[in-house]
């Protein structure tokens, strides 16, 4: 199987994927109860009124016909207007998209940054405090909900010890300057951000350990070892470069997991994104902004999935160069 | 003074269960250019032995005891970065095992050799490329094959490649440890054959690891049957592959399908190693020997040179066994 | 969820069938294991505490018992760490029985007890009839009670009574707390014209009347200023009667005089006054069966899709897989989230959506495992029996995946236990029962954080912790024990 | 000019009543002035998490904490010794409805006994710690229609048991269930739809409240919280016995015709309960169409005697408004009866608030939601009018201790009659406006614009004002600060229902989508640095940066600015 025939058919897949979820999407969501006029309880209201507003966000069309309707204007991310707040979905999305992904960034990157080098630190120390600490912290944080833990970081340092900001994803309004500014958009991050970290690096560099021990086991390690090379040499040129492949792939993922964790970690921290988005629509049974965010969610989780597929093929030299071709 | 020489050595590995005794009161020696076999079953220490010299050990494996000296050098007390530079391929090599393995699959086969030279010679990268590719087509590798993976090769190419790579920094001592197990037949031979072949063009010292004493018998002037952790036998391949003097090396010896005896049937040493954390007291072996007695039991037989040669055993029974008879038949 | 790696990568190594099976070589494995062993202690504790959650509190969450206690109580033990908890109130509850009032002033009155039906022992105040200029008859009767604590936030009380008397009399009663300096406090009072037929005035020191009738504002509180000593108080029954033309009677049914603590139980009580304590030890319960029935479920589906996934091949076998493949890319919360929104807050719903999302693991591995079992000689031979492929696949295949499906269904457990909590946690969980989940989102949203009340966040978050990491022990145990692979290498 | 007052003995009776308890701040003399604003910018962080909000009250990252409602949070701030408390009587109705269609509660015994057994003094003292007011009518106590002296259900099980017995349900002592004397079957079981503990936790318990005290005297009901939009979906197709839910009501009864009279009983109408009752279908109609306001005031106090009679509802209870505010960092906040001091629709307090160390700067004002879409056609939650509110201005105003009309953009109005075909009367208001008045971008303020505005909403049927014009025929602007409108039917409300905050013309007549115009998004066509959202008010957007906050600037050309120097 060559890289192309691989790309062609993780591309398919994603596509049959990406079907089967606008159809879930589509489907769920018009056998809800409920419509736009439940939004608004006016004692000045008329039924007249409380028809014409029906009307406004009706539904008339055959199923098939809706059905058609909805994804063609899905692909032009038209994701009809919002219950709640009568905007349209898509531009309420394209609000909230940047802080989900500021916040998504920097919790994923420092996670694997911090994930991997601890793994890798422990893998190379066996039997010392950090070995213990790497799988104590990668058991716990397992076990732990997040939330639980995010909720008593908020509790002791946004409430107890007031030194982080409980809401929000700056200050209102933000302080002048390009470096205060960004020092303040730091500052409401340390939380929501910190507490993911936290969360997840413990069984990212469980993972990493894991992985580079087998990799330090594995053979051609003692022959590395074996040909005097230096230590950090074969850390890092033959067992970790060895191992990148899964690891990488593993990041991506992961990516799914964090996509979704960001619906709680938002709600939380009132952090004014995509997964609190979702959560108030489906808490208020807005069902297109519900649907547009799921939309947006599943979008992302698809291409990390097939970006991983993709990652996997370049960086594994054996689907690369096309295994079993030239044997 | 010969070129390697190992005096009671003693290796034990941690575990949670107790100490696993992998080596354990092993000496011999190897004189320049000749090369010796270490046969016996799996798991009776042998590849310990190995990497003890070579100083590869996991964490929990530790030297408890003994020497190692090279040209009088004593190894064992040599700092490990010292010891990285000055000995490790530059003067032991060693060709793995696990002919699949023993390569790094995200790194290219040529590269891999050039980082072996790189690391002990002052070269330019572009001499060592040269020089691996040499070494490739010495071993019979094209070496147009430079830049290939590892898993584009064949079991048989891998192995040759990783012989290529033993040589690559001009070594005394080359351990080989069961370098054609996992091969097929056909293959195994053309790999020994390239060993041998080597071996007489370079005059090299080796060490072969094999439990396949025919092997051994057909590239080695000495060998040295491990059982449990302990040198068993000793003595010129010749010697010993004709006429065993421990029970357990005679069982190994008729293991194996014999080419000159082929009517002779295909038989193996009845039972099990014995767990390494508790030996058995006594003879090591006592459990599977036909001929153990109650002293076998209790009191460790020492080593005892029987004829001539450094042919030397460790047992009790030595004046039954030397005998000739084929205690395995009944 | 953070760690679906951790399980994932435990369940895709398929366990050998192991030659010298049985469960006692199993548990002989397994007790070697102290991981193993603190995590089946951990679970046997959470199990005896789940059946034992009647015997453990005197509560039932799932009956919504409420105002056992001020709102948001701390734990009783609070007193001894928190500073401003030292000397607060517990909650006391009396009953003053009609001959627990003693007499303090009689005027042309007179006590007596009698039985008035189903209400039990009555105390009976006889007013003799008012004369002309003499005035009315006055009774006093007064009940003490030691408070020796900080002022408590609230009390409250019941008074039962029955006025008789002719259509021209009236009859005025009132209650007051006299502290023990002697200062009075009026805090309820009606007159009665004629008949009353047994009634029950609630007095309540947040009530708007008692406030006006203290000449306090509705931001006073009553409690705080009544009881600022301490000391033995009194409570007064006044009770005056006017009656011309015959003789008045008044009849007192037990009252409630409570005080409601500011400290209460073992956790305290959350923002209904309801007990934390009792919900935590029914949390237990809900938890257990939520985690053990997804697993179950979940990991029963894995099983039956991969071996027919496995035995079966060919187009069966790529439909299956890419029918999980399309379940492990869809993003699993969200759509949680989603569908227990859509079917309604239901605990079993939430356990068959949970289980529906997380076959596909075992499914996977079972069907790696299955795929291998098939070329076995004992399978080939069945074959050339004539056994069907359903036969087979129970008979022959089941039985031999069955450690391996173990092993999932520990380490499924916690994620099921995790999702639940989730889905509790962000208001979507069943309502009606009391799950971890939703105590700590009840303590989110009902004020444990102003309050700094961690007692109330912490006991649920950690009894999911450690029920979670309970499983994960054994799980991983149970795992070693069945893999070699994941045996320490020595 | 010609303001009425119409309301001030019975709302002065009222806050007599509870002046004692009540209203301790409103001993402070209310001094509020016709002028403003006060501060140079208000800005508004969006905090919706309760907790959150109380913790930025405390740091005084806002100066109010508006709408207190939770009784924990009432408790926590009064704590707070820079904090001061403003109540006020509020327009909120909590009610449980019945289904009038169904037996047993067709019969009005029925429905009196659970009244009888509904404790109002339990339910606000243990889940609302006293903070709310008992409610006997079906017209809150702030407003000045309210007609305190009807028919009233104090907590009396054993009446409801009397009550019972008399019309015929015997209890059957072995189940403690009562015998329905039309079928002579026990009585069914009935449910009280509440909304579940999550939503409304005070509702749901009060539900079960109810619930248990009925059975007590033998009638099985059950309490059912479900999911909201469940539970609004079972209503609406009248498929429930009994539910609890609250209204938040208006300065005008009017609601008193859509929630009880008998045309409202369809398909999406407010007449849950289904009742039907010639005499106060003409007395909700009387309120509905008065010709002037005694006459509404006589109807509605009549309307509410008979549905005390009838009890489709139990009124249960009324929140007042409890706002704070940081008063060691502002002053200048007018308490307004039945708004409260920080609601939208009460001006005061936005033009006269002030910080404590003078004039100018910027104040913090919580918003406790997303603003949504400052689309003033669309804008159906309080908490746009929040932001709209302080930008957009209105043709009468209304004095905050007295609740009359004021002048305001209109100096002054005529309500007059005219026929709209031969032998029908109908309503004509004569507005005569401001002159002077500009808006924001500085064009000036209109009778074009009411006519536009009226038009534009009529013909595009915008569902928020379809009610209110319905009966409008035609608008007529003979000058430009003079406005007429023509109504087809008789009605003082007439007057209300055309003097909204207006449209500016200029920018909305290019509005084609006005479902789909988000007017803070769109920059002003000539004035730099503002939207398309434009009001004549005392504040002018000037950002809103969605989920963080919303910041407003004085409007420097406001028509109220300051006083006239005589």
């Amino acid at each position: 199987m060559g890289f192309r025939t691989y790309l062609i058919r993780r591309i398919v897949y994603a596509l049959i994927v990406l079907f089967v979820i606008l159809t879930f999407n589509f489907a769920v969501f018009r056998l809800m109860p409920g419509d736009a006029e439940k939004m608004i309880i006016d004692p000045r209201f008329s039924p007249e009124a409380r028809m014409a507003l029906r009307k406004q966000f009706g539904l008339d069309d055959p199923p098939l016909v809706q059905y058609w309707k909805y994804i063609t204007s899905l692909l032009r991310f038209d994701l009809g207007q919002s219950f709640a707040t009568r905007r349209p979905v898509a531009s309420e999305l394209a609000e909230r998209l940047p802080n989900t992904i500021v916040l998504f960034l920097t919790a994923f990157t420092l996670t694997m940054v911090i994930g991997t080098a601890v793994g890798v630190y422990a893998a190379q120390h066996r039997g010392t405090f950090a070995e213990t600490f790497v799988t104590g912290a990668g058991l716990f944080t397992y076990a732990v909900p997040t939330f639980f833990f995010q909720l008593l970081l908020l509790m002791l340092f946004g409430y107890y010890i007031r030194i982080f900001p409980i809401h929000g994803t700056m200050s209102a309004p933000p302080p002048d300057g390009a470096f205060l500014r960004f020092l303040d958009r730091v500052h409401h991050l340390i939380l929501p951000a910190g507490s993911n970290v936290i969360i997840g690096f413990g069984s990212w560099a469980l993972y990493t350990r894991n992985t580079m021990l087998e990799a330090l086991g594995q053979d051609y390690i003692i022959t590395a070892r074996a040909k005097g090379l230096p230590r950090r040499e074969i850390l890092y040129h033959h067992a970790l470069r060895s191992v990148l492949p899964p690891i990488v792939t593993l990041i991506f993922l992961s990516l799914p997991g964090m996509v979704t964790g960001a619906v709680i970690t938002e709600t939380i921290f009132s952090w004014h994104g995509v997964g609190r988005y979702l959560m108030d629509a489906v808490l208020q049974q807005d069902y297109p902004a519900a649907q547009g965010a799921f939309y947006l969610i599943a979008l992302a989780v698809i291409i990390s999935n097939f970006m991983a597929d993709l990652v996997y093929g370049l960086v594994d030299p054996r689907i690369r160069v096309g295994a079993g071709e030239r044997r | 003074m010969a070129l390697l020489e190992v005096k009671d050595l003693k290796m034990y590995y941690r575990t949670l269960r107790g100490q696993v005794k992998a080596v354990d009161c092993v000496s011999f020696e190897i004189e320049k250019g000749k090369a010796l076999g270490i046969a016996g079953e799996s798991g009776c220490g042998k590849s310990s032995m190995a990497i003890t010299v070579l100083r590869l050990l996991p964490s929990n494996g530790h030297i408890l005891g003994g020497e190692v000296r090279m040209d009088g050098l004593d190894l064992l007390s040599m700092s490990e970065e010292a010891f990285r530079k000055a000995i490790r391929w530059s003067r032991i090599s060693m060709i793995f095992q696990g002919a699949m393995n023993a390569l790094n699959p995200v790194h290219r086969v040529g590269n891999q050799i050039v980082e072996a030279i790189l690391t002990h010679e002052d070269v330019s990268r572009q001499e060592a490329v040269e020089r691996a590719r040499r070494l490739l087509d010495m071993v019979g590798i094209s070496p147009r094959r430079f830049n290939d993976y590892p898993h584009e090769f064949s079991g048989g190419m891998k192995q040759r490649a990783i012989i290529a790579m033993a040589l690559a920094c001009n070594p005394d001592l080359v351990i080989a440890d069961e370098p054609t197990t996992a091969l097929d037949v056909m293959v195994q031979a053309q790999v020994l054959r390239a060993i041998q072949d080597l071996r007489e063009k370079l005059a090299l010292s080796m060490m072969l690891i094999t439990h396949d004493l025919s092997v051994i018998a057909q590239t080695c002037d000495d060998v040295a049957i491990m059982y449990a952790g302990k040198i068993v036998e000793y003595g010129t391949a010749t010697e010993v592959y004709k006429k065993p003097l421990h029970p357990y090396s005679m069982g190994l010896v008729s293991a194996f399908p014999n080419i000159a005896a082929e009517k002779s049937p295909v038989r193996s040493v009845p039972g099990f190693p014995p767990n390494l954390v508790s030996p058995p007291e006594g003879c090591r072996f006592h459990p599977r020997c036909p001929l153990a007695d109650d002293k076998c039991k209790t009191e460790e037989p020492a080593s005892v040179e029987v004829g001539g040669n450094h042919h030397s055993v460790a047992c009790h029974k030595v004046d039954v066994t030397a005998g000739g008879i084929d205690i395995w038949v009944q | 969820m953070n760690g679906e790696t951790v399980a994932g990568q435990a369940a895709v190594q398929p366990a050998p069938r192991r030659k010298r099976s049985g469960i006692a070589d199993f548990w002989a494995q397994y007790r070697r294991r102290p991981y193993g062993l603190v995590g089946l202690v951990m679970l046997a504790m959470y199990i005896a505490v789940a059946l034992a959650a009647p015997l453990l509190t005197p509560y039932d969450p799932r009956k919504t018992e409420f105002f056992l206690a001020d709102r948001l109580a701390a734990p009783i033990w609070a007193r001894f760490i928190i500073p401003r908890f030292r000397n607060a109130p517990p909650t006391s509850r009396y009953t003053i029985h009609p001959d627990q009032w003693k007499v303090e002033r009689q005027e042309r009155a007179s006590l007596s007890f009698e039985e008035a039906g189903d209400r039990g022992e009555t105390a009976v105040i006889r007013f003799e009839p008012s004369v002309e200029g003499g005035g009315g008859a006055r009774s006093e009767l007064s009940w003490k009670v030691h408070y020796g604590f900080n002022p408590p936030n609230t009390f409250e009380g019941k008074v039962t009574y029955r006025v008789e008397a002719p259509p021209d009399g009236m009859t005025r009663l009132s209650l007051v707390i006299v502290d023990p300096e002697g200062k009075e406090y009026d805090i309820w009072g009606t007159a009665v014209y004629g008949e009353q037929d047994w009634t029950t005035a609630a007095l309540d020191s947040r009530d708007l009347q008692m406030k006006t009738r203290l000449n306090m504002t509705i931001f006073d509180d009553p409690a705080k200023v009544i009881f600022s000593t301490k000391g033995d108080y009194r409570l007064v029954l006044k009770a005056s009667s006017e009656s011309p033309s015959a003789e008045a009677k008044l009849f007192l049914a037990p009252a409630k005089f409570n005080i409601l603590g500011i400290l209460h139980g073992l956790l305290g009580a959350d923002h209904m006054g309801a007990d934390l304590w009792a919900q935590l030890v029914y949390g237990a319960r809900i938890s257990l069966i939520i985690g053990i029935s997804a697993a179950v479920i979940g990991v029963a589906l894995g099983t039956t899709i991969g071996i027919i996934s496995g035995f079966l091949g060919g187009p069966v076998d790529e439909f299956l897989m890419r029918v999980a493949d399309v379940f492990l890319s869809v993003p699993t919360l969200p759509v949680l989230i989603i569908l227990s929104a859509f079917l309604g807050k239901n605990m079993w719903n939430i356990v068959l959506l949970v289980a529906a999302f997380s076959w596909m693991g075992s499914s996977r591995v079972v069907r790696s495992q299955t795929l291998s079992l098939k070329e076995r000689a004992f399978v080939e031979a069945a074959k050339a029996a004539g056994a069907s492929d359903a036969y087979i696949m129970v008979v022959h295949i089941l039985p031999n995946v069955l450690p391996l499906v173990v092993a999932n269904m520990v380490l499924m457990m916690p994620v099921a236990i995790l999702y639940e909590a989730s889905l509790s946690f962000l208001g979507l969980g069943d309502p009606r029962i009391p799950t971890w989940g939703r105590m700590l989102q009840n303590a989110r949203a009902f004020g444990a954080f102003t309050e700094l009340a961690w007692w109330w966040l912490v006991p649920p978050g950690l009894a999911i912790t450690l029920l979670s990491l309970s499983f994960t022990f054994i799980g991983n145990t149970v795992n070693e024990v069945l893999n070699p692979r994941y045996r320490e290498r020595s | 000019m010609r303001a009425r007052k119409f309301l001030v003995p019975v709302a002065l009776l009222l806050v007599l009543a509870l002046a004692t308890t009540i209203v301790s701040a409103q001993e402070k003399k209310v001094k509020w002035e016709p002028w403003g604003p006060r501060v140079d910018q208000i800005i508004m962080p969006i905090i919706k998490d309760s907790e959150a909000q109380l913790i930025a009250f405390e740091r005084g990252e806002t100066v109010v904490l508006p709408g207190l409602v939770r009784p924990g949070d009432i408790n926590k701030v009064k704590q707070n010794p820079n904090a001061d408390i403003t109540v006020n009587l509020g327009f909120h109705m909590f009610y449980l409805c019945f289904n009038m269609r169904r037996g047993p509660l067709d019969d009005v015994a029925v429905r009196q006994a659970v009244a009888h057994v509904t404790n109002r003094e339990q339910i606000i003292n243990q889940l609302f710690q006293g903070y709310m007011l008992p409610l006997t009518s079906f017209v809150p106590q702030s407003s000045p229609f309210h007609n305190p002296n009807v028919p009233q259900y104090p907590y009396n099980p054993e009446k409801a048991k009397e009550i019972l017995d008399k019309a015929g349900y015997k209890l059957d002592k072995a189940t403690g269930v009562r015998i329905d004397p039309k079928t002579g079957k026990p009585l069914r079981k009935m449910k009280i739809f509440t909304p579940t503990y999550e939503v409304a936790p005070t509702s749901a318990e009060l539900g079960k409240m109810i619930a248990e005290a009925a059975k007590a005297i033998g009638l099985p009901v059950e309490p059912e919280p479900m999911d909201f939009p469940v539970m609004l979906e079972k209503i609406d197709v009248f498929d429930f016995d009994m539910y609890v839910l609250a209204w938040g009501l208006g300065r005008i009864p009017d609601y008193l015709y859509t929630f009880f009279h008998s045309s409202q009983d369809v398909e999406a109408g407010y007449n849950t309960p289904g009742i039907r009752d010639p005499e106060l279908d003409k007395a909700v109609e009387a309120v509905y169409y008065p010709p002037d306001l005694e006459t509404a005031k006589a109807a509605a106090a009549k309307a509410q005697v008979i549905l005390s009679q009838k009890l489709p509802y139990v009124t249960l209870y009324s929140r007042p408004y409890m706002d704070a505010w940081r008063k060691d960092l502002v002053t200048g906040y007018v308490p307004m009866l039945g708004y409260g001091a920080a609601q939208y629709n009460n001006g005061w307090t936005t033009l006269n608030i002030r910080r404590v160390q003078g004039p100018g700067g910027t104040i913090r004002w919580l918003l406790p939601e997303e603003p949504k879409n400052l689309n003033m056609c669309v804008a159906s939650s309080a908490y746009e009018w929040e932001v709209l509110g302080r930008i957009a201005d209105g043709l009468i105003a209304v004095n905050p201790e007295t609740l009359e009309d004021m002048p305001w953009l209109a100096k002054s109005w005529k309500v007059e009659t005219w026929e709209p075909e031969p032998g029908k009367k109908g309503t004509k208001v004569t507005w005569f406006l401001e002159k002077g008045v500009k808006w924001q971008d500085g064009e000036p303020f209109t009778s074009a614009d009411i006519k536009f505005t009226i038009e534009y909403l009529k013909k595009n049927e915008v569902p928020l004002y379809i009610s209110d014009l319905q009966d409008v025929v035609k608008v007529e602007t003979p000058d430009p600060y003079t406005a007429i409108v023509y109504f087809s039917t008789v009605s003082y409300w007439h007057l209300y229902h055309a003097a909204y905050s207006f449209l500016p013309k200029h920018i909305w007549e290019d509005v084609k989508d006005w479902k789909g115009f988000q007017p803070w998004l769109e920059p002003h066509p000539k004035v730099k640095g503002l939207t398309k959202v434009i009001g004549t008010g005392p504040f002018i957007l000037k950002e809103y940066k969605p989920g963080e906050y919303v910041r407003l600037i004085k409007n420097p050309i406001y028509w109220r600015l300051n006083p006239p120097k005589k």
